[in-house]
C-alpha cells in the first residue's frame, strides 16, 4: 500500500490542524493599551511601545528610482538620529523600518500588509503607482503616510499626507519668477513638455492656470518616461514657426537634458524651467552640462542640498559625517523635512496623550505652522490643499554638492494663491 | 462508400517537378498500391490528397466532392485517414493518448465541457477508449496502452502509427510504407492486417510500399509512378509485365543468369 | 518642411534601429534563437564605452565596447548551446533569463548616473536640406549605412559570407561541407553583439542625454522592426528598422494632432504597425514563407 | 518524431497519467481522498497566519491560476506567449469596471453585482484572447512569442489612456466581491471563527483556494482529455494533427483563448487582493515572471505551474523577511546585494539553470525524487 | 581506407538503427551499400561524416576508422579536413545561394584559392558552368544532384559518401550519375554509395554490402551481389511470398464502428 504513509501523514496533519485551532495564535488580545512613560500617560497604538516608536518607509532602493530613494531614506534617518540623540520623541526612540519595493506594485502591496501592523505610520511612500495602489489600504488602516509626491491627485485621501507645495504651484511660481526677472514677457508663447500621469499632467494644470492669469500662451507636448530623445517633440513645439520664450519641463532629468541640448544647439537661448524631479546633478557631466548651467531654473518646494539656510548647511554637515560615500541629491532635504513633519506631529500627539493612529492623524491636522528649515512654512490643517504655496527657485552650480544653489528664497506668486490645490 | 479521384495533378518545388499530370482512381473497398522508386513522388501525392500540399494544377475529389483546396483536418473529417512513413507520434504521450487523438473528428467534448467534467465527456471518453483498445489489440499491440509511445520498439511504433490512422475510422486509409524497416515476418503480418482492414472494415486502402511481393500479393490494383508521372496502372499482373515498370525499377536490367550467386558471403543471422 | 524634417529624423533614428534589428536577424539566422538579452548586450557595450572613453578616447573606447558586447553575446551563445535541447522556444526563453541577470546587474551599476559616450559630435546640430539635424544623428546614419553596406558586402561577396549564408539555409548540410557550426554560431552572435553596441553608442549620444539604465529597453523597439521585415531576412531587418524609426518620429512629431490616439502613442505605434503587417503577411514583409514539412 | 517541441517536455517519458485498466480503482479512490484531505490544512491557514502572509498566499494562488493557463499554452500546445500580463490586466480592469460604482468619483463603472462582474471579467479576458486569434492562430512558437509583445505595449497604452474606464495612469479602485450581501473579499458583515476575526483577507484566501482547486481540476481535465491530446499532437507534429482531424488554426486560437480565461481569473483575484489597480503592475516584467513560473514548474505540468506560481510570488518577500538572518544579504539601500536584487538574480539564474540542466523543471525533479524514495 | 567495426547507433532512447555493423571501403574503389527504406543506410552515412548529433543520435558501440585513425570523436569539420565528403540524401543544395556560391560553400575547408577547383568542377559538370549565377533552387532535380556532387568534391575528398544519388531522377540522369561515380573513382577518390536503387549502385560497385534492419546481411563484389536472390528481391523491394499471408489468420477481430 504505497499511499498509506502519505495518507497517514495527511490525516495526522489535518487532525493536528483542527485540534490546534482551539489555541489559535491569532485570537486577538487588547490592541490598544496605555503605557506610562515619564510623567505623562500616553495612549498608544500599533508601532508604539513604552520606549520605541516604529515608523515605516516604503521606497525604491534598487530599481529606477533607487538612487533618489536612497537619499530620501538617508534624509529621513538623519532627522530621526538627531531626535534620538536628543532623547527621542515622547520619551521614545524612533525606529525606522525601511522596505525596498523595487518599484513593483505587488511587492509594495505585500510589504505594506506585512509592515502596517507593526508601525504607527509611514514617513515615506515613493512612487505614484504605489501611492495609488496603497491609498485604499492607507485609508482603511488609518496608518498616517507621508506620500513622496507633489501631485494634487493625492489630495483628500484619508491617511495620505502631502508636504510642501504642489507641482502646478511650483510651475506657477517659476513662471512668475521668470516674468518678474524679465526673462519672459506677457504675450509670449511657452512650451511645456510633460509626462503622462500624476506628475506631468498635473503640472500642466499649473502652467495653463498661469498662462490665463499672466497672459501667456502654453503649448503642451506630452512625452513618456522611456523616450529620452526629444527631437520630434522639440520640433512639435516649434512647429508652425512658433517663437518659444521659455520651455517648461515636467518630466525626468533625461528629458530635460535632451531638450536643453536641442534648444541650445538650435540657437534657442531661452530659460528652461523644471520641476524638482526634472533635474539630476549627474546631467552636469554630459555634453549638455553647459546648456543647463546657462538656462536651467528649478522650482521646488524644498531647498537644494547646497542651500544657504542654516538648516540646509547643518543637514549637509551631518550628511557628510553620516554618509561619507553618499551621493547627495536635492531630495535629501526633502527626506529630512518630511521626517521633521512627522516628528512634529508625533510631538503634538504626545502632548495630547494619544500616540494612536487616530491621535497622530488629528495631531497632524493640528499643525498649522510647521517649520523645517528647508521647506516653506506649512499649514497641514486642510487635506484638500497643499500645505504651502511657496517655491524655491534654484540655479545650477556644478561645483557644489547636488549641483544647485538657491536663486530665490521661497516666495508665492499671487497667481498661485488662486490655484485650487 | 466514396471514390477517390486524382485528375491531372501537377506539383512543383522550385525547379523540381514532384508530380506531373498525375491521374488515378481508388475504388471503394480495394487495396490500391502506389509504387515507384524513391523520390518518384509518392509521398508528395499523399500530401496532396491529405491537403498538406495544394497542387499547382489538377483536382482531387472524394465521392462527389472536390477536396483539392481543403485543409488537412477538413479532409480528415471527410473520412480520409493517414499513417505517416516517418512515425509522427507524440513520443511522450501514452499509446492510448496517441490513439485517442485520432478520435478527434468522432468526438465532441470541447474546452468548456471538458473543463466542467460533464458526464457526457466521461461517457464519450470511456466509449471511445474501449474502441481504440480494440483497434490496438487488432493491430497486435496487445495491452501496451500505458506505455509512452516513444519508449516502444520500432515495430510497435509503426503499429501505433497504423492503429492511430485506423482509430479515425476512415473510409479511405492512406498508408505510407507501413512495413518499412520491419523484418520479413512482421512485414507479412502488416500485409495481412491491411487485407483484414479491407475485408473486415470495408475500408479502401491507398498503400505506398516498396516490397513488391507484398504489393503483388495484397493489392487489387497498382499505380506505378516514376519521376512524378504515372507510368503504369492496372492489376498487379498487368503492371508486372509493363516494360516501363521494369525499366524504371531495374534500369539496365541486371543479369540473374550470372553464375556467381553462391560466392556472396552470407552474414545474415537467423535470429534478427 | 516639417514633414521632410520628421522624415529625415525618422530615417536617422531608423538607421540605428536597423543596426539592432540586423543583429537580431544575424543571430536568428545563425542559430534560430531570438536573443531576448539583446537590450542588455547593447547596454553592456555602451556601458564599457562610457567607462573607457574619458581615459582612452572615444574611438578606442568604442572599439572596446564593440568587443565587449560581442564577447557578451558569445557568453550568451555559450549558455544557449550548453542547454541540452535544440528547441528554439526553450533557447529563446533562456535568453530572457540571461537578460534578467544582466539587466539587474547593469541597472545596479549605472544607478542614477547619466553616462556620456564622449563622442565627437557632442550636442551640435547641422542644417541639411533646410532642416536642422543633430550631428550625432547624421553620424549615426552615415555609420549605419557604412556598416550595413559592409555587412551585405561581406555576406554576399566573401567566403565567410557564403559560409554564413549556407549555414543559415541548411545547418546540417553546411556541417557536411566542413563549415563549423559552432564557429558560425559564435560569429553570428558576435556580429549581433557588436552591432548592438554601435547602436547603443548612438542611442546614448545626443539628442539623448547619455546612457542610462533605460537604454536596454530601446532595443525592444527593434522587435517590431524584425517582425515587420521578416525574422529571417537581413534586408527585412533594415527595412523594418527604418519603418519603425519613421513611424515613431512621425507620431511623436505630430502628437498634438494625433491626440485622439492617446498620450504617448509614439512608443506603441510600431507595435500597431507590426500587428497590421502580421495580419497581412504572417511572416513579415520580406520573410520567407515556411513550407509545411510533412 | 518532431525534433522541436518535444524537447520542451520533461526529458523522459511520462508514466501513465492514470491506469487505463480498472484493476487499481481502490488505490485511485484512496489517492483522490488523500488529495482532497490535503486541502484541509490549507483551509485552516487563516487561523494561524497573519494578514501579510495571507496576502502573499492569495497573490501566490492568483498567480498560480494564471500560470496554469500559461503552462497549457506554452507547455501543452507549444505556443510561446509574452502577452499573459495583458490578459491578467483585462480580467482585473474588466472586473473593476463592471463592479465599479457608476457614481464613483471620476472613474466610470457599471455598478453590476460583483459576482456577475467577476464572471463578465473572466469572459472578457477570454474574448480578448479570441480577438487576437487572427494573429495567434496563424503564428507559431517563437514568432508568436515575439508578436505577442505587441499586446503588452498596446495594453499598457490603453490602460493609461482609457481614463474613464481604467482610471488612467493613476489606476482605479476595486470593489469588493460579495454574494448576496456577504463580502468574499471585504470585511462586512463581521465574522469571527474560533476567536479569529475573518475579515477580507481571510475570506479572500478561501475564495482563492477554491478557485485554484477549480482551475487545477479544469486544467488537468483539459490536459488529459480530447482537447489536451489534440494540443499535444499539434505541438509535436502539426501536420499529423491536421490529418487526425484537428483544426490546427482553430485549436491554436482556442488554447490562446482558454489560457486567457485563466489569466483573467488571476486578474480578478489579484485586483480583489490589491483593492486598487494601477497599469504599472501589468507590464512585460509580469509576463516574464509568469513564464518563469511555468518553466521552473515544468512546462505543461499543472502541478508544476502551481508550485512555480507560489514560489515566484513568495521568494522576494521571503528573502526580504529574512534579510536579517541571511548574513550575506545587505540591508536595503546600503548599496550591497539586497533582497530585491537577489530575488531578481535568483529568477534570472533559475530560468537559465532550469533550462540548461533540467528543462522538465520541478515536475521532473519531483518525479525523480519520488522514484528514488 | 574506411573501416566500421561493430558500430551501433541509437536515436534518443529508441531501438538502435545500426546494430553491430561491420563494413569496409577500400581506396580507389566504389563501395555500394544497398537496402530498403529503414535499413539504416543514411544513419551509416551520418555516422561516418559525424552529423548524428543533429538528429539526437549517437554511436553507442563500435569504432569507425578512416586511414587507420579512429574518427568518432572528431567534429564533422575535422572529418572533412581529413578527406571525407558527404553528399546528403535529397541533394540539399543551398536553395538561396547561387550555383557558384554552393560550390564555394563546399570548399569551406580549403585554404587559399578555390578557383582551380571551381574550374575543375565546371569542366566535369558543364551544366553547372552555364548556370553559375543562378539560384540553386531553380535547377532541375538532376542538375541539383550534379551540383550536390560537385559541391562535395570541392573539398578535395579522399572518400566521397553519396547518399541515394539516384533519388527521384529519371533513368537517363541516373545513368549519367553512374558514369560520374566511375569518373570520380578513376580520379583516385574512393566512393561509398548508398542506394535503394540496387541495380544502379551495384552496376558501378567494386564492393557491395546489403543492409537490413541496421546490420550487414550480405557482402561481396558488386557482381556477386547482383546475382543473389536477396538482391534480386531488393530490386523489387521484396521479401518472402504471398503464402506467408495465410499464417496470421487468428487476430483479434474488429468490426466496423457504429457511432
Amino acid at each position: 500500500m504505497f499511499i498509506s504513509p502519505v495518507l497517514r501523514r495527511l490525516v495526522a496533519a489535518t487532525v493536528l490542524a483542527l485540534a490546534a485551532t482551539a489555541c489559535s495564535t491569532r485570537a486577538p488580545g487588547a490592541e490598544t493599551s496605555t503605557a506610562g512613560s515619564g510623567a505623562v500617560t500616553v495612549k498608544t497604538g500599533p508601532g508604539v511601545t513604552a520606549d520605541t516608536i516604529t515608523l515605516g518607509a516604503l521606497s525604491d532602493l534598487s530599481n529606477v528610482f533607487g538612487p533618489q530613494g536612497k537619499t530620501l531614506v538617508q534624509g529621513n534617518e538623519l532627522y530621526f538620529k538627531q531626535q534620538n540623540a536628543k532623547g527621542g520623541i515622547c520619551g521614545r526612540q524612533v525606529k525606522l523600518e525601511v522596505r525596498d519595493h523595487a518599484y513593483n506594485v505587488q511587492t509594495s502591496v505585500s510589504q505594506f500588509s506585512a509592515l502596517e501592523p507593526k508601525v504607527l505610520g509611514f514617513v515615506q511612500l515613493l512612487g505614484s503607482p504605489m501611492v495609488a495602489a496603497l491609498s485604499p489600504k492607507i485609508a482603511s488602516t488609518k496608518a498616517v503616510t507621508l506620500a513622496t509626491t507633489w501631485s494634487t491627485v493625492w489630495l483628500k485621501k484619508d491617511g495620505l499626507v502631502v508636504t510642501g507645495s504642489s507641482y502646478p504651484v511650483d510651475i506657477i511660481n517659476g513662471l512668475q519668477y521668470l516674468l518678474d526677472g524679465g526673462l519672459i514677457k506677457k504675450g509670449d508663447t511657452i512650451g511645456h513638455v510633460y509626462f503622462e500621469g500624476d506628475y506631468g499632467s498635473n503640472a500642466l494644470l499649473g502652467s495653463q492656470h498661469a498662462a490665463d492669469a499672466l497672459g501667456l500662451t502654453v503649448k503642451p507636448v506630452q512625452v513618456t518616461p522611456t523616450v529620452t530623445d526629444l527631437t520630434a517633440q522639440f520640433n512639435e513645439l516649434r512647429s508652425g514657426g512658433t517663437d518659444l520664450a521659455a520651455i517648461l519641463v515636467s518630466a525626468g532629468p533625461r528629458q530635460t537634458a535632451s531638450l536643453a541640448g536641442l534648444a541650445s544647439s538650435s540657437g534657442l537661448d531661452v530659460p528652461i524651467l523644471v520641476n524638482g524631479p526634472g533635474f539630476d546633478p549627474a546631467l552636469l557631466d554630459t555634453p549638455v552640462g553647459d546648456a543647463l548651467t546657462k538656462h536651467l531654473y528649478v522650482s521646488s518646494s524644498y531647498e537644494p542640498f547646497s542651500g544657504k539656510s542654516s538648516a540646509a548647511q547643518a543637514i549637509a554637515k551631518d550628511y557628510a559625517t553620516a554618509y561619507p560615500d553618499g551621493k547627495p541629491t536635492m531630495v535629501v532635504n526633502y527626506g529630512y523635512a518630511a521626517a521633521s513633519v512627522m516628528g512634529q506631529a508625533l510631538d503634538a500627539a504626545c502632548k495630547k496623550g494619544d500616540l494612536t493612529r487616530e491621535g497622530l492623524a488629528s495631531a497632524m491636522r493640528s499643525l498649522t505652522s510647521v517649520q523645517t528649515g528647508v521647506m516653506p512654512t506649512m499649514n497641514l490643517s486642510d487635506n484638500s490643499k497643499y500645505p504651502s504655496t511657496s517655491s524655491y527657485i534654484s540655479r545650477v552650480d556644478a561645483k557644489v554638492p547636488g549641483g544647485l544653489v538657491v536663486a530665490k528664497e521661497p516666495f508665492t506668486s499671487p497667481v498661485a494663491e488662486t490655484f485650487a490645490g | 462508400m466514396n471514390v477517390l479521384r486524382l485528375q491531372r495533378i501537377s506539383l512543383r518545388f522550385g525547379g523540381v517537378r514532384a508530380l506531373d499530370d498525375l491521374s488515378f482512381t481508388v475504388e471503394p473497398g480495394t487495396v490500391h498500391a502506389l509504387i515507384g522508386p524513391n523520390g518518384a513522388g509518392k509521398s508528395s501525392c499523399f500530401n496532396v490528397i491529405s491537403g498538406h500540399y495544394h497542387p499547382d494544377d489538377g483536382s482531387v475529389s472524394f465521392g462527389d466532392e472536390d477536396i483539392t483546396q481543403l485543409s488537412p483536418h477538413q479532409i480528415a473529417r471527410r473520412g480520409v485517414g493517414r499513417a505517416f512513413q516517418n512515425i509522427a507520434l507524440s513520443a511522450h504521450e501514452t499509446v492510448l493518448d496517441n490513439l485517442m487523438v485520432a478520435r478527434h473528428r468522432l468526438t465532441r467534448s470541447g474546452f468548456v465541457a471538458t473543463s466542467l467534467g460533464l458526464p457526457r465527456v466521461r461517457h464519450e471518453e470511456r466509449r471511445h477508449r474501449e474502441r481504440v483498445m480494440e483497434i490496438a489489440r487488432f493491430v497486435g499491440l496487445g495491452e501496451k496502452f500505458d506505455r509512452p509511445a516513444g519508449a516502444l520498439a520500432y515495430g510497435d511504433r509503426k503499429r501505433v502509427e497504423l492503429a492511430r490512422a485506423l482509430s479515425s475510422e476512415p473510409e479511405l486509409l492512406l498508408l505510407d510504407e507501413p512495413a518499412a524497416g520491419m523484418p520479413t515476418h512482421e512485414k507479412w503480418e502488416i500485409a495481412h492486417l491491411v487485407v483484414s482492414v479491407r475485408d473486415a472494415l470495408g475500408i479502401s486502402v491507398l498503400l505506398v510500399e516498396h516490397d513488391m511481393p507484398m504489393v503483388m500479393a495484397i493489392a487489387d490494383r497498382v499505380t506505378v509512378l516514376d519521376f512524378g508521372r504515372r507510368i503504369a496502372d492496372g492489376t498487379p499482373t498487368e503492371v508486372q509485365r509493363s516494360p516501363e515498370v521494369i525499366a524504371a525499377y531495374l534500369g539496365s536490367s541486371p543479369g540473374p543468369e550470372e553464375p556467381e550467386n553462391a560466392a556472396a558471403r552470407r552474414t545474415r543471422s537467423e535470429t534478427s | 518642411m516639417k514633414a521632410l524634417q520628421l522624415l529625415l529624423l525618422g530615417l536617422s533614428l531608423g538607421s540605428i534601429y536597423s543596426l539592432i534589428a540586423l543583429g537580431f536577424v544575424a543571430i536568428y539566422k545563425g542559430t534560430k534563437v531570438i536573443n531576448m538579452a539583446h537590450g542588455s548586450i547593447l547596454l553592456t557595450g555602451a556601458y564599457v564605452v562610457a567607462m573607457l572613453s574619458p581615459h582612452v578616447g572615444f574611438l578606442a573606447a568604442a572599439a572596446a565596447g564593440v568587443v565587449a558586447a560581442a564577447v557578451g553575446a558569445i557568453v550568451v551563445e555559450r549558455l544557449v548551446s550548453a542547454a541540452r535541447t535544440t528547441d528554439h522556444l526553450v533557447l529563446t526563453t533562456l535568453t530572457i533569463g540571461v537578460d534578467v541577470l544582466l539587466a539587474t546587474e547593469l541597472t545596479h551599476r549605472i544607478g542614477s548616473s547619466v553616462l556620456t559616450m564622449g563622442d565627437p559630435w557632442k550636442d551640435r546640430q547641422t542644417e541639411i536640406m533646410g532642416t536642422v539635424l543633430p550631428q550625432a544623428r547624421i553620424g549615426a546614419t552615415a555609420v549605419s549605412v557604412l556598416i550595413i553596406a559592409a555587412f551585405f558586402l561581406v555576406f554576399h561577396k566573401t567566403n565567410f559570407g557564403v559560409r554564413m549564408r549556407a549555414s543559415a539555409d541548411d545547418p546540417r548540410t553546411a556541417a557536411l561541407m566542413g563549415i563549423d557550426q559552432r564557429r558560425v554560431a559564435l560569429a553570428s552572435w558576435a556580429i549581433g553583439g557588436g552591432l548592438a553596441c554601435v547602436a547603443g553608442i548612438f542611442l546614448a549620444a545626443f539628442p539623448n542625454p547619455g546612457l542610462d539604465q533605460t537604454a536596454g529597453l530601446i532595443a525592444l523597439n527593434a522587435i517590431p522592426a524584425i517582425i515587420i521585415g521578416g525574422l529571417d531576412s537581413t534586408e527585412g531587418a533594415v527595412l523594418g528598422g527604418l519603418i519603425v524609426g519613421v513611424t515613431q518620429t512621425l507620431v511623436d512629431g505630430n502628437a498634438s494632432s494625433l491626440h485622439f490616439l492617446g498620450e504617448g502613442f509614439g512608443t506603441v505605434a510600431p507595435y500597431v504597425v507590426m500587428l497590421l503587417v502580421l495580419l497581412w503577411r504572417p511572416s513579415g514583409l520580406l520573410g520567407s514563407k515556411e513550407l509545411n514539412r510533412v | 518524431m518532431s525534433e522541436t517541441a518535444t524537447d520542451l517536455l520533461p526529458g523522459e517519458p511520462k508514466p501513465a497519467r492514470r491506469p487505463v485498466l480498472n484493476t487499481s480503482g481502490r488505490v485511485e479512490r484512496l489517492r483522490k481522498i488523500a488529495l482532497w484531505l490535503s486541502l484541509l490544512p490549507l483551509a485552516a491557514v487563516p487561523l494561524y497566519l497573519d494578514g501579510s502572509w495571507l496576502i502573499i498566499g492569495i497573490l501566490g494562488m492568483a498567480t498560480a491560476i494564471g500560470a496554469i493557463g500559461l503552462t497549457l499554452l506554452v507547455g501543452t500546445a507549444g505556443q510561446l506567449s509574452l502577452a499573459h500580463s495583458f490578459f491578467v490586466a483585462v480580467g482585473a480592469y474588466a472586473y473593476a469596471y463592471a463592479a465599479g460604482d457608476p457614481a464613483g468619483g471620476g472613474v466610470e463603472g457599471l455598478g453590476l453585482p460583483s459576482a456577475l462582474a467577476a464572471l463578465i471579467a473572466i469572459v472578457a479576458s477570454g474574448l480578448a484572447g479570441l480577438l487576437f486569434s487572427p494573429v495567434s492562430a496563424r503564428l507559431k512558437g517563437v514568432y508568436l512569442g515575439v508578436a505577442s509583445l505587441a499586446l503588452v505595449f498596446i495594453g499598457d497604452h490603453v490602460l493609461k489612456n482609457a481614463t474613464p474606464v481604467t482610471g488612467g495612469y493613476n489606476g482605479r479602485e476595486v470593489a469588493p466581491l460579495s454574494v448576496g450581501g456577504f463580502e468574499l473579499s471585504g470585511g462586512s458583515p463581521d465574522l469571527w471563527v474560533l476567536g479569529v476575526p475573518y475579515g477580507g483577507r481571510e475570506r479572500l484566501w478561501y475564495l482563492a483556494l477554491a478557485v485554484l482547486v477549480l482551475a487545477v481540476v479544469a486544467a488537468s481535465r483539459i490536459a488529459r482529455n480530447r482537447p489536451g491530446r489534440a494540443l499535444q499532437l499539434m505541438r509535436d507534429n502539426p501536420a499529423a494533427a491536421g490529418s487526425m482531424g484537428v483544426p490546427v488554426q482553430r485549436y491554436k486560437a482556442a488554447v490562446f483563448t482558454y489560457s486567457s480565461v485563466f489569466a483573467g481569473t488571476a486578474g480578478v483575484l489579484t485586483a480583489l487582493a490589491f483593492e486598487f489597480i494601477v497599469p504599472q503592475y501589468f507590464t512585460l516584467e509580469l509576463s516574464i515572471s509568469y513564464l518563469t513560473m511555468t518553466i521552473i514548474g515544468g512546462l505543461g505540468s499543472v502541478a508544476g505551474a502551481v508550485a512555480g506560481g507560489l514560489f515566484v510570488t513568495a521568494l522576494p518577500l521571503l528573502l526580504e523577511r529574512f534579510t536579517g538572518s541571511l548574513g550575506f544579504l545587505a540591508a536595503p539601500g546600503s548599496g550591497g546585494l539586497d533582497a530585491a536584487m537577489l530575488s531578481r538574480f535568483a529568477f534570472g539564474a533559475l530560468l537559465v539553470l532550469v533550462l540548461i540542466c533540467e528543462p522538465g523543471g520541478l515536475a521532473v525533479l519531483s518525479r525523480r525524487l519520488r522514484r528514488r524514495s | 581506407m574506411l573501416e566500421a567495426q561493430g558500430v551501433s547507433v541509437r536515436y534518443g532512447q529508441s531501438a538502435p538503427a545500426l546494430r553491430s555493423l561491420d563494413l569496409r571501403a577500400a581506396p580507389g574503389e566504389v563501395t555500394a551499400v544497398v537496402g530498403g527504406n529503414g535499413a539504416g543506410k543514411s544513419t551509416l552515412m551520418k555516422a561516418i561524416s559525424g552529423i548524428l548529433a543533429f538528429d539526437s543520435a549517437r554511436v553507442v558501440a563500435g569504432e569507425i576508422r578512416f586511414c587507420d585513425e579512429p574518427i568518432q570523436r572528431l567534429s564533422p569539420t575535422a572529418r572533412v579536413r581529413r578527406g571525407i565528403a558527404h553528399v546528403p540524401e535529397g541533394r540539399r543544395v543551398f536553395a538561396d545561394l547561387s550555383v557558384e556560391e554552393n560550390l564555394r560553400a563546399g570548399a569551406a575547408t580549403v585554404k587559399g584559392r578555390v578557383q582551380d577547383r571551381l574550374d575543375e568542377a565546371y569542366e566535369m559538370f558543364d551544366v553547372l558552368a552555364e548556370r553559375r549565377r543562378q539560384r540553386a533552387v531553380l535547377l532541375s532535380g538532376g542538375e541539383q544532384q550534379m551540383l550536390a556532387i560537385a559541391r562535395g568534391l570541392m573539398s578535395g575528398p579522399r572518400l566521397l559518401l553519396l547518399d541515394e544519388p539516384s533519388l527521384g531522377l529519371a533513368p537517363k540522369v541516373v545513368e549519367r550519375i553512374a558514369e560520374i561515380i566511375l569518373r570520380i573513382r578513376d580520379r583516385g577518390t574512393a566512393v561509398l554509395v548508398v542506394e535503394q536503387n540496387a541495380a544502379m549502385a551495384l552496376s558501378v560497385a567494386d564492393q557491395g554490402f546489403v543492409l537490413e534492419q541496421g546490420r550487414v546481411v550480405l557482402s561481396g563484389s558488386g557482381r556477386e551481389l547482383r546475382a543473389t536472390d536477396e538482391v534480386q528481391q531488393l530490386y523489387l523491394g521484396g521479401s518472402g511470398t504471398a503464402d506467408e499471408l495465410l499464417q496470421f489468420a487468428d487476430r483479434a477481430p474488429l468490426a466496423r464502428w457504429s457511432a
